[in-house]
């Protein structure tokens, strides 16, 4: 059992990956952002570089900020990135 | 009556005097306008310009969610909240936020918490573009940024 | 290199963009620039004008104690300060501060710390003008003001 | 023994006092700034009106705020004024 989510990456999270967005078919018992990032850095060796610092890796889904202990509901996209450095 | 704010993310530079006259006209009863201007540094000569990337939609609504929650808090006449994305120079404006009021705590206090939440959670990342020609790197979150953020969740918030 | 503040005193208006314009174009270094421009409300209607008297030369003097004050608590690339007296219509500016720094927080504390001593130290008195075409009292002090000029006097300070 | 000074009135203590400026001399032994106000007070019933409310009184010499207490040195020129509601 999976779910297709778009996965959106910025800045060095992006260059790391090397794509700028992407659907992916995520199981469903990924539950939590944590487990998201998880899941994602077993899909390959650019995956686990770009999310190897998990503190410094940011989540939103649906477009809204969430915790890494959040579950992530009915994620139809999931976005992740380094640290917001806008203003 | 609460106010609504004006929010905008664009490629294009901002003109404060415009958006301060609008301001201004829109009713007699302002007594106080600050105006916060993000301005991109040439950090001695190094920099040739600054690279913001966004999250469209997120940015966005998410600046909206800020500002909400600003207007839900002061008794502010108007809040307009501009960011730039895109290639911007050493003397243009990345971001601009203005806040009106009645007096002046209100809208002091409404644009300095404007600018912490948005440093700290609106999806925009820095890259530089170095003056000799070179692509630089992002920039790194500023720890202060939080520290600021943080002043305003006191215990009695929310 | 500190800061050497503008101080103007004069019954003309002025124009926030000029002279945030000239402060910007004046240094490549300049992160953030916070404008407060205190303008002259209506009252819901009830006011003609606000008539402003100064006690000409201390109004300058002491307006540039507060701004050296300023310049030396933080670290500023330029502070402008210009206060209007005589005779102000609704909507028209009363007082311009414009502090400019690399980073937002001095550029912000500076703006707030300015206004605050200008409201409790700075010799204008304001006199109320009706609609009506009669003069009006003496607009009161507020104790809000002086509570927060208290603000920048912790035990830290000087 | 006294010395030439001249005072200057702002706002609402100006219109009690009925003049803008004006020069008085002032005895030697005046020397702080309440002494200043309890002199002036004796001149006639419109200083006393004006400078009745000693806590609303705020005073400057040579054009620096002195408080009640201070001693006004050589006092070129002492100004009388309500709380200051610039800005």
């Amino acid at each position: 059992m999976s779910r297709n989510v778009k996965f959106i990456y910025f800045a060095w999270v992006r260059e790391r990956i090397g794509v700028q967005e992407e659907r992916l078919d995520l199981p469903d018992d990924v539950r939590t952002g944590a487990e998201v990032i998880t899941w994602l850095k077993g899909l390959g060796k650019n995956y686990a570089l770009a999310l190897d610092d998990a503190q410094a890796i940011r989540m939103a889904v649906n477009q809204e900020h969430i915790h890494p202990s959040d579950t992530i509901g009915t994620a139809r996209e999931i976005a992740l990135f380094p640290p917001m450095t806008g203003g | 009556m609460r106010a609504t704010p004006d929010i905008r993310v664009q490629p294009e530079p901002f003109d404060a005097a415009r958006e301060c006259a609008a301001i201004s006209a829109a009713s007699n009863g302002i007594g106080a306008l600050v105006t916060f201007t993000g301005l991109c540094r040439n950090e001695g000569g190094r920099l040739a310009a600054l690279e913001l990337q966004h999250y469209a939609g997120m940015a966005e609504a998410q600046m909206r969610r800020i500002a909400d929650e600003a207007c839900d808090r002061w008794p502010l006449d108007a809040l307009a909240v501009i960011h730039r994305h895109g290639l911007i120079r050493p003397g243009e404006g990345i971001v601009l936020v203005i806040a009106a009021a009645a007096h002046r705590r209100a809208a002091f206090e409404a644009a300095d918490f404007m600018m912490d939440y948005l440093k700290t959670s609106a999806p925009f990342w820095k890259r530089e573009h170095l003056a000799d020609g070179t692509l630089g790197g992002w920039v790194a979150a500023n720890e202060a940024d939080d520290d600021a953020t943080a002043r305003w969740q006191g215990a009695a918030d929310r």
